[in-house]
C-alpha cells in the first residue's frame, strides 16, 4: 500500500462479477492494492450461470475460472465475500467504508473446502442459483468451483436455526470449523478510490401478468434456460423441461418481455437478448436435433464483432425460425404452453403449442444499486442505473471525484463491452493515484 | 345500508331473472337495491371518438341524477357498470368536458359519486363471511368457472376492479359460497358482445372457444356477470351446436342466481326457464334443490 | 401492390382526421402486432389492426376502408391494455368506423329491416344499443 | 527416471462429452514412470490446481501432463500450481484433448477415447526429455506509442500521460480528431461533437508528457513487448511548424483550390490549407499535388506573403527512430466508397450522398454552414430518404457485419433534418433498427414520435436518376407493398470499413486481422483489447465497428493494461528459444537470413552463429534450415518430437 502523505493508494471493488473482477485484476497487476467486496459467498457473479458464451460458443466455466482463480491467488487483491457495503464517508484519497461481513456461520479460517458438510446436509431447498430448479443445501457453496471454495449456512432453510434440531454439519466437519453462535461483523476499510460494478438482476416473471405471473411450470427465464445447458446444472446439460422432465420438440424464445416497453415495463432495450437467445437456439438444436425453435422478436440487435454472422448462421444452418411480432399471452393449456403471437411480415396472427418458453425478461439494476448509490452519494437515473459523468467522453466516471462505476451497473452490456468497460474504470483508477 | 340501484334496460325484460335475484338476495344480506326513479338509458358503451360529446349525456344524466340522491350507485349489467363508471372518471378528469356537459344538461355535477358494481358490494360492504354465514346450502362439490369477460376488467387503470391478467374476486365470491372455482384461460377474453348483431358467426365462434376451454378445465357451470355475455355463451349454444356436432352444452348462471341457490331462495323464482340449458338436472342431482 | 410515398400521402388527411378522432399518434407505432396477436376476433380480420394502422400511416385510404377489420371489433379492449406504446388500439378502430359511418354519403354498416323473423326478441337489447352505435351513422 | 503425473479434465461435458475419462485415466496410470493420474470435472478450477499440487507435493512428483483444452487457455495457469509447489514450471506439459480430440471426433467416442489416450502418452514422452529452465528476465522501455490520433488514440494517449507515462502519439492527417472533427452533433444527446474534442486535442498538444507527431505515419517496427523500435515518417509539410503563427495569409492568398476529401468533395480547400478551420494543430501543409509551384514551379504566393518566411519548399520527410513498450493501435475506420455501390448510382448521381457528407452539411463550419442542400441545384430537400445496412449485412455482395453505429446516426440526422426542415419528409428503409446502449432506444422512439419519421421495414433495390428527382425503388414488408419514392435527396449509411494501410502495418507489427481487415484481437470476450501479439493494444472501429462511448471504454482499458504491463521495468520471457551447440556449428550463416525475428547473428570472433534470447519467438525456422542440426528448441529437441511421433505410428 503505497501511502504518501493523506493519499490512500488502495482501491475498493464493489461487486464480484466479470467487471469487478477485470477492473480488480487490472489495478493489482499495477502494483496497487484492491479490496474486493462481494455480497454472495464467491465471486464471478451472473457469469456463473452461463453455460457457453457467444458468440464463440466457449463455455462460461473455461473463460471464468482463470479469471477468478487469478483474483483468488492475487498477491495485491483482498477478497471480502458474503459482505456488503453499509455506509462510505470522506472523499477522493481518504474515503472510510463501513463494511458488514455477514455470518456465514462456518469459520472460514479452519475450513479447508473439503465438501463434507454439503454432502451430509440433510435439508433440500430449491437452490437460487439454479433458478429455483435443482435443490440446493442449506449449508452451500455456489459452485464446485467456487472461490474462495468456502461454504456458508443459510438460516431460513438450516433444520437447526429452524427447528434446532440435525447440526449433521457440525459432527462431520473434521475441522471444527461449524459455528452457530457466528454474528454479522463491522470493519472498515480505508481506501483512495472506489468502483462500483454491482452488475444486474433479471425482471423477475413474476410481473408479466399476460406471461402466467411466472406460475406456469415450462416457462422459465434466461437465466434457468442457462442452467438447464449448463454441465453442472440440474440436468447436467440435457435439455428437459421443468414441469415433467421431457425433452421439449417446441421451444418459444420470446424477446422484449419488460424491455422496449414505455407504457407497462421498462422503455430501455437490453442489448443482450438478441444475442444470447440466439445462443440458447442453436446450443438448443446442438442437443435436439428434430426439435424447433421459433423466435418472437422485433428488431435483432446483433451490433458487435461476429454477432450479425452467428445470427445468420444460426437461421441458415440450424432452422431457426424467427417470427417478427410481440407475443401477447400465453397460458397453460393441458400439457402444452398455448402461445398467442403474430408474425407482422404476413399480418397473420401465429398460435403455437410449445413444450416449453423462455422469456428474455429485462435487465434491471441490482437490488441494492439505488441504496449503494446514495451511500456513494452518485446519481441514478429513474430505474437505478448509476449515471456516467458525460455519455460520450467519460463513460466510466461519475460526478464525484475517485468513484467510478464498471459494467451492467451504468447499463446493459454484454461481457466483452463490461470487461473493457471495467479495464477503462482501473484505468482512471491508476490515473488518479499516478496524479498524486 | 342501501344503495342506489341502475337496473338497466336488459335487467328490467329479457333479464329480469337477473335482477330479481339480486334484490332478493340483497334482502336476506341485510341490504335494499334502492331503485334510482326515473333512470334512462346508460348509452351502452362508452364513446371512444373523443370528439364525441354527445354520446356521453346518457350516463352524465344517470350520474346526475344518483348524486341528487345518494352517494354510491351500484348495477349488476358489466357493460351498464363499464359506461357509467368510466364516464364518472371523465367528468372527475376532464376539466372542460365536465363543463361542457354541465352546461348542456343544466346540472352541477362534479364526479364525486361512487360507483360500485354488486360484486364489490359482496366483497367489501357486506363481506364474503357474512354471505358464508347467512349461507343456507353450501355449494360444495359443484364445479363452477367464472366468466369475467372484457367490461368489468378493462381499461384496468380506469375500473380498477381487479387485476386485468389473473382476476381473483370472482373466484373468491365462489369459494366462499363452498363452491370450487374453476380457472380457465378464456375467463377474460370477450364473447364477441355487439357483434351477435353484425356478425353473428364470429360471436358464435367466441362462445365456443369459452365455453370449450370452461369444459375442458373441468367445469359444470358457467358463472357470467352479463346479461349480453350471457346471451353470446348461453342462448348461441343451439348455433355452436350445429356448427361443432361433438359439443356438450352446459348451463351458464348469473352469480346472483347461484347466490340464491346458496341463499336457500325458493328456486321458481329465480328463473331458471330463462336459461338456455336448463341447470335444474345438475343442481338436483348435486342436491343443492 | 405497389404504393407511391410523397410527403402528402405520409401527412395525409386520412390519417390526420383518424388521428384527430381517437386522440392517437399513429407515428408511435413501431409494428410489433401485440395487439393482432391478442386480438380474440382477429382469426375473423381480412387484415390484423396493426396492419390497418400501418395502412393509414402510409395514406392507403381506400385500402384500409376496404377491410372488415374495424367492423369486427369487439371494443374489448384487450389490445389497448398490452400495447408496449400506449397507443389505444381501440379508440383508432372506432375512429376508422367513425370516418365511414360520418361520409357525406353515410351509408349504415347494418341494416335493421334485414333481419330475420324473431332476431330481434331473441337478443338483448344492450346489443342493439351498443351495436347501433357502432354500425349505424 | 523422472516420477510423472497424468490430470485428465472433463471440461464439463466437451471432453467427457466424448471422451471416456476414466478409462483413459485408468490406462495411463498403468505406464511404469506415471506415479499417479487423476481426473476432475474442471481441472482448471481451485479444486482442480489442488488435486494437482497435493499429487505433486504426495507423490514427490517430477513432471506432470495436464489434458486438457488448448494450452493458449489455461497452459501458463497449470505451470504457475505447479511452481506454487516447487516444481520447475517447464516440466509441465499441456495434452490438448478438446480442440484437438474431442471436439473434433464428437461422433466416434471409442476412437476419440484412443487418440485421446495417445496423445497423453506422446506428452509423456515430451516431458521425460523436459529439461528445467528459467524464464529470461528482460529489461523495458517504460513508454508507449499510439498510433492513430482519433478519439480513440487520443484518449489513450491522454489516460496513459494522466498514468505518468511517456506517449508517442502519430497521426497520419496534419491535426488531431479523426473522424469525430467531420460530426456535427453526436447521438443520444446532440451535444456538439467539436467543442469537447478540441478540449481534449488542446490537452494533448500541451501536454509534457505527449510527443505529439501529427502527418507522420510508422514507417517500421521492430523488436518485441518492452522493447519495440519504431521508425517513422514525418511526411513533408513544405511549411516549418515551429516558425508559424497560424496567421493564415498563406491560405487567402492561395490561388489554387482543390475538392477536398476531408468535405466528402462537398467543399474545396486551397492547396496550402489547415485540415478544418479550428484544427488542432493550428498549422497548415502544402499538398504537393495541388500545389502549382511543385506542378511547374510557377507560382511562390504563400512565400511571398508569409511574415515569418516560414514556407520550406525544398523540405523533404524525414525519418526519426523511436523506443516504445507497447503500442496501441487505434486506427479507425472508413466509409464504404460509394463509388462501388451500383445499385445506388457508383457515386454520379449528386444528390445521392453518404452520411459523413450530410454530417459535413449539419456541420455550422462546413462547406454549407449547417444548412442541408440538395448538392445538384442548392434548393432544400423536402422529401429526403435515409437508406440503412448499404454493404452492411451483405454477405453475398459487400460486408456481411452490421455497421452498428448506422441506426442511431441516421435518427440523429433525421431528427437534425425535421428540426431545420419542419415540412419536409425522412423516410427510413431499415431492415432492423438497433438502438441498444443506454438511452439509445428512449431516444428513437421519441424522436419518431415527435417528428413524424417514416420507418419502413426494407431494402432498396436500386435508386435512379428520374427527371430532376432520385427515384426510389423500395419496399414496405410490413404491409408486404412495393414502395416508390420520387425523393430529392438520399443519404446512404454506408459499412464501416478499416482505414487504408492497415493490413500492411498489422503485418509490420506482426499482429492478425480478420479477412475485413479489422484487427483480431485475443479473445472476443475476456482480452477484447488485447491482440493476440503481446505488447500490442487494440482500441476503437479498428478492431470493429462502435459508437464514441464504446470507443473512449475501449481506449481507457488499453492504458490501463499498458499501465500494469510497465508498472514494473522487468518483463519475463518464455525460455523456450533456440540454442545452438558450438561444437556442430560451421559457421553457415543460413539460420541469419531465414530468422524472420532477426534474432540470430554471426559472432564473427569465434564463426559460429548466436541467438539473440529476446528476439527469438522459438518459431523453429533456423532448426529447420540447419544443414547439419547444430540448433535445437530448448524442450521441443528433435530427439523428443521423434519419441512423440512414434507413439501414434
Amino acid at each position: 500500500m503505497k501511502e504518501n502523505g493523506t493519499f490512500i493508494k488502495r482501491a475498493m471493488v464493489i461487486g464480484g462479477g466479470i467487471a469487478g473482477i477485470s477492473a480488480s485484476i487490472d489495478i493489482g497487476n499495477a502494483g496497487y492494492d484492491v479490496i474486493l467486496v462481494e455480497k454472495l459467498p464467491s465471486i464471478g457473479g451472473k457469469m456463473l450461470q452461463l453455460s457457453e458464451t457467444f458468440p464463440t460458443l466457449d463455455c462460461a466455466q473455461c473463460t471464468l475460472t482463470p479469471k477468478t482463480v487469478e483474483t483468488g491467488q492475487h498477491p495485491h487483491i483482498r477478497l471480502l465475500t458474503h459482505s456488503e457495503v453499509e455506509g462510505v464517508e470522506g472523499k477522493a484519497g481518504d474515503f472510510t467504508v463501513k463494511i458488514r461481513r455477514k455470518a456465514a456461520y462456518v469459520d472460514w479460517g479452519k475450513c479447508t473446502g473439503c465438501g463434507l458438510c454439503q454432502e451430509k446436509c440433510p435439508s433440500k431447498k430449491p437452490s437460487e442459483f439454479e433458478r429455483g430448479m435443482g435443490t440446493g443445501k442449506a449449508i452451500y457453496t455456489l459452485s464446485p468451483q467456487a472461490v474462495p471454495n468456502k461454504p456458508v449456512i443459510n438460516p431460513s432453510e438450516c433444520r437447526y436455526f429452524l427447528e434446532k434440531k440435525c447440526r449433521v454439519c457440525e459432527k462431520v466437519c473434521p475441522v471444527g470449523a461449524i459455528d452457530y453462535e457466528q454474528e454479522d461483523r463491522f470493519i472498515e476499510e480505508k481506501v483512495g478510490a472506489i468502483i462500483a460494478a454491482v452488475g444486474f438482476d433479471l425482471m423477475p416473471m413474476e410481473t408479466f401478468g399476460e406471461y402466467g405471473y411466472g406460475a406456469i411450470p415450462d416457462v422459465i427465464d434466461g437465466l434457468a434456460f442457462e442452467r438447464i445447458n449448463s454441465a453442472s446444472g440440474p440436468t447436467t446439460g440435457q435439455i428437459r423441461r421443468p414441469s415433467d422432465g421431457k425433452v421439449p420438440k417446441e421451444v418459444v424464445f420470446i424477446q422484449c418481455t419488460g424491455s422496449r416497453d414505455p407504457e407497462r415495463y421498462m422503455p430501455y432495450c437490453s442489448r443482450v437478448c438478441c444475442m444470447y437467445t440466439a445462443k440458447h437456439a442453436r446450443l438448443y438444436k446442438h442437443k435436439v436435433h428434430d426439435g424447433q425453435v421459433y423466435i418472437f422478436y422485433m428488431d435483432i440487435r446483433s451490433t458487435g464483432k461476429g454477432y450479425e454472422e452467428f445470427i445468420q448462421q444460426g437461421m441458415e444452418e440450424e432452422g431457426i425460425l424467427y417470427l417478427r411480432g410481440r407475443v401477447s399471452r400465453i397460458f397453460r393449456d393441458g400439457e402444452k404452453v398455448a402461445v398467442w403471437g403474430v408474425d407482422t411480415l404476413t399480418g397473420k396472427k401465429v398460435e403455437v403449442s410449445a413444450d416449453m418458453v423462455v422469456l428474455a425478461t429485462a435487465i434491471i439494476p441490482q437490488g441494492e444499486a439505488k441504496g449503494l448509490a446514495q451511500k456513494l452519494r452518485i446519481h441514478v437515473d429513474d430505474y437505478g442505473f448509476f449515471t456516467e459523468a458525460e455519455r460520450k467522453l467519460r463513460p466510466v466516471e461519475t460526478d464525484r471525484e475517485g468513484i467510478y462505476i464498471a459494467g451492467c451497473a451504468q447499463g446493459p452490456k454484454d461481457i466483452a463491452d463490461a470487461v473493457a468497460h471495467a479495464n477503462a474504470s482501473a484505468s482512471k483508477v491508476q490515473a488518479l493515484f499516478a496524479k498524486h | 345500508m342501501d344503495y342506489l340501484y341502475f337496473p338497466g334496460c336488459t335487467l328490467y325484460t329479457k333479464a329480469k331473472n337477473f335482477d330479481q335475484t339480486a334484490r332478493d338476495c340483497s334482502l336476506l344480506l341485510g341490504f335494499q337495491l334502492k331503485e334510482l326513479p326515473n333512470w334512462t338509458c346508460c348509452g351502452a358503451t362508452f364513446p371512444l371518438a373523443t370528439d364525441n360529446i354527445m354520446a356521453l349525456l346518457p350516463p352524465s344524466r344517470i350520474l346526475a341524477r344518483a348524486r341528487e340522491e345518494g352517494t354510491t350507485l351500484t348495477t349488476l349489467c358489466s357493460v351498464c357498470f363499464n359506461v357509467i363508471k368510466r364516464t364518472n372518471r371523465l367528468i372527475r378528469n376532464d376539466g372542460d368536458k365536465r363543463d361542457t356537459i354541465n352546461n348542456f344538461m343544466e346540472t352541477n355535477y362534479q364526479g364525486d359519486l361512487r360507483v360500485l358494481h354488486y360484486l364489490e358490494i359482496l366483497k367489501q360492504d357486506v363481506g364474503f363471511p357474512r354471505i358464508q354465514e347467512k349461507m343456507k346450502k353450501p355449494l360444495t362439490g359443484l364445479k363452477a368457472a367464472p366468466y369475467y369477460g372484457c367490461m368489468l376488467l378493462r381499461p384496468f387503470e380506469e375500473m380498477e376492479f381487479d387485476d386485468k391478467e389473473k382476476p381473483t374476486l370472482f373466484e373468491g365470491f365462489l369459494e366462499a359460497m363452498g363452491a370450487e372455482a374453476i380457472d380457465f384461460p378464456y375467463k377474460i377474453e370477450c364473447c364477441g358482445s355487439f357483434q351477435s348483431v353484425g356478425s353473428p358467426e364470429v360471436a358464435t365462434e367466441c362462445g365456443y372457444k369459452i365455453l370449450g376451454s370452461a369444459v375442458k378445465n373441468g367445469a359444470e357451470v358457467v358463472v357470467s356477470t352479463c346479461p349480453l355475455c350471457t346471451f353470446n355463451i348461453d342462448h348461441k349454444q343451439a348455433d355452436i351446436k350445429q356448427k361443432y356436432l361433438d359439443f356438450k352444452p352446459i348451463p351458464v348462471l348469473y352469480f346472483t342466481q347461484l347466490l340464491g341457490i346458496a341463499m336457500g331462495l325458493d328456486y321458481q323464482t329465480l328463473g331458471f326457464g330463462q336459461n338456455f340449458v336448463d341447470p335444474l338436472p345438475l343442481l338436483k342431482g348435486k342436491g343443492f334443490i | 401492390m405497389k404504393i407511391e410515398l410523397t410527403r402528402e400521402k405520409v401527412h395525409n388527411e386520412f390519417a390526420k382526421k383518424v388521428e384527430l378522432i381517437s386522440g392517437q399518434n399513429l407515428f408511435a407505432c413501431y409494428q410489433c402486432g401485440n395487439c393482432t396477436a391478442g386480438c380474440p376476433v382477429a382469426f375473423a380480420m381480412e387484415v390484423g389492426p396493426h396492419e390497418v394502422i400501418r395502412y393509414t400511416l402510409l395514406g392507403l385510404e381506400e385500402e384500409a376502408l376496404a377491410v372488415n377489420t374495424f367492423w369486427l371489433c369487439a371494443s374489448c379492449l384487450q389490445c389497448t391494455s398490452r400495447c408496449p406504446k400506449g397507443i389505444d388500439i381501440a379508440r383508432v378502430m372506432d375512429a376508422l368506423r367513425m370516418v365511414i359511418l360520418r361520409k357525406k354519403d353515410r351509408k349504415d354498416h347494418i341494416h335493421v329491416s334485414e333481419f330475420q323473423e324473431g332476431f330481434l326478441e331473441k337478443v338483448p337489447q344492450i346489443a342493439f344499443i351498443s351495436g347501433f352505435r357502432k354500425f349505424l351513422s | 527416471m523422472k516420477r510423472l503425473g497424468v490430470f485428465i479434465c472433463h471440461c464439463g461435458v466437451n471432453i467427457a462429452g466424448t471422451v471416456d475419462v476414466k478409462s483413459v485415466a485408468e490406462k495411463t496410470g498403468r505406464v511404469e514412470d506415471v506415479a499417479h493420474s487423476a481426473d476432475y470435472i474442471y481441472m482448471c478450477s481451485e479444486p482442480g490446481q489442488q488435486i494437482i499440487r497435493e499429487a505433486i507435493r504426495e507423490r514427490g512428483l517430477e513432471g506432470v501432463v495436464v489434458a486438457c483444452c488448448s494450452p493458449s487457455m489455461h497452459e501458463n495457469t497449470f505451470r504457475k500450481a505447479v511452481k506454487s509447489e516447487g516444481m520447475n514450471p517447464y516440466l509441465c506439459e499441456i495434452a490438448n484433448i478438446r480442440e484437438q480430440c474431442s471436439w473434433v471426433h464428437q461422433k466416434e467416442k471409442t476412437k476419440a477415447t484412443e487418440k485421446a489416450e495417445e496423445i497423453i502418452l506422446a506428452t509423456l514422452e515430451k516431458v521425460r526429455e523436459n529439461e528445467k529452465l528459467e524464464a529470461i528476465s528482460v529489461s523495458i522501455n517504460r513508454s508507449a506509442g499510439v498510433i492513430g490520433g482519433g478519439i480513440a488514440g487520443m484518449t489513450a494517449a491522454l489516460d496513459l500521460a494522466e498514468g505518468g507515462y511517456e506517449v508517442l502519439l502519430i497521426e497520419k492527417e496534419q491535426a488531431l480528431g479523426g473522424h469525430m472533427t467531420q460530426l456535427s452533433k453526436t447521438f443520444p444527446d446532440l451535444h456538439p461533437a467539436l467543442p469537447d474534442l478540441l478540449a481534449k486535442a488542446r490537452e494533448i498538444e500541451r501536454h509534457p508528457k505527449i510527443d505529439l507527431h501529427c502527418y507522420s505515419e510508422m514507417e517500421d517496427v521492430k523488436g518485441y513487448v518492452g522493447n519495440f523500435e519504431l521508425t517513422i515518417r514525418k511526411k513533408a509539410t513544405s511549411v516549418d511548424w515551429g516558425r508559424c503563427n497560424g496567421c493564415g495569409l498563406c491560405i487567402r492568398d492561395c490561388p489554387v483550390e482543390y475538392v477536398s476529401p476531408f468535405e466528402r468533395g462537398l467543399g474545396v480547400r486551397k492547396a496550402i490549407d489547415l485540415l478544418y478551420p479550428g484544427s488542432v494543430p493550428q498549422k497548415p501543409v502544402i499538398r504537393r499535388d495541388h500545389c502549382r509551384y511543385f506542378h511547374d514551379g510557377s507560382c511562390r504566393k504563400c512565400e511571398e506573403v508569409c511574415p515569418e518566411k516560414a514556407i520550406r519548399f525544398d523540405q523533404q520527410d524525414e525519418r526519426i527512430g523511436k523506443k516504445v513498450g507497447a503500442i496501441v493501435v487505434a486506427t479507425g475506420f472508413e466509409l464504404y466508397p460509394t463509388e462501388q455501390l451500383g445499385e445506388y448510382g457508383y457515386g454520379e448521381i449528386p444528390d445521392v450522398i453518404d452520411g459523413l457528407a450530410l454530417e459535413r452539411m449539419f456541420s455550422v463550419d462546413g462547406p454549407t454552414q449547417g444548412r442541408i442542400i440538395r448538392p445538384s441545384d442548392g434548393t432544400v430537400p423536402k422529401e429526403i430518404v435515409f437508406i440503412q445496412c448499404v454493404a452492411s449485412r451483405d454477405p453475398d455482395r459487400y460486408m456481411p457485419y452490421c455497421s452498428r453505429i448506422c441506426c442511431m446516426y441516421t435518427a440523429k440526422q433525421a431528427k437534425i433534418y425535421k428540426e431545420q426542415v419542419p415540412d419536409g419528409q425522412p423516410y427510413i428503409f431499415y431492415m432492423d433498427i438497433r438502438a441498444d446502449a443506454k438511452g439509445y432506444e428512449e431516444f428513437l422512439q421519441k424522436t419518431i414520435e415527435e417528428k413524424g419519421l417514416l420507418y419502413l421495414r426494407g431494402r432498396v433495390s436500386r435508386v435512379f436518376q428520374d427527371d430532376g428527382k432520385v427515384r426510389i425503388l423500395g419496399v414496405d414488408t410490413l404491409t408486404g407493398k412495393m414502395v416508390e419514392v420520387a425523393a430529392d435527396m438520399v443519404v446512404l449509411a454506408t459499412a464501416i470499413v478499416p482505414s487504408q494501410g492497415v493490413k500492411d502495418l498489422a503485418s509490420k507489427l506482426r499482429a492478425t486481422v480478420d479477412r475485413h481487415g479489422f484487427l483480431t484481437e485475443a479473445h472476443i470476450k475476456l482480452y477484447p483489447v488485447e491482440s493476440s501479439t503481446k505488447g500490442i493494444y487494440l482500441a476503437g472501429c479498428g478492431q470493429s465497428p462502435k459508437d464514441i462511448s464504446d470507443t473512449v471504454s475501449q481506449a481507457s482499458a488499453t492504458a490501463s493494461k499498458i499501465q500494469a504491463l510497465l508498472s514494473t521495468d522487468q518483463l519475463l520471457q518464455d525460455p523456450l528459444i533456440a540454442f545452438v551447440d558450438e561444437n556442430i556449428c560451421s559457421g553457415c550463416g543460413i539460420c541469419v537470413e531465414v530468422c524472420p525475428y532477426e534474432a540470430r547473428e554471426m559472432n564473427s570472433r569465434r564463426g559460429i552463429s548466436v541467438v539473440h534470447s529476446a528476439l527469438c519467438q522459438g518459431c523453429g525456422a533456423c532448426i529447420a534450415a540447419c544443414p547439419n542440426f547444430a540448433c535445437e528448441l530448448r524442450n521441443s529437441s528433435s530427439v523428443q518430437t521423434l519419441r512423440m511421433l512414434e507413439t501414434f505410428v
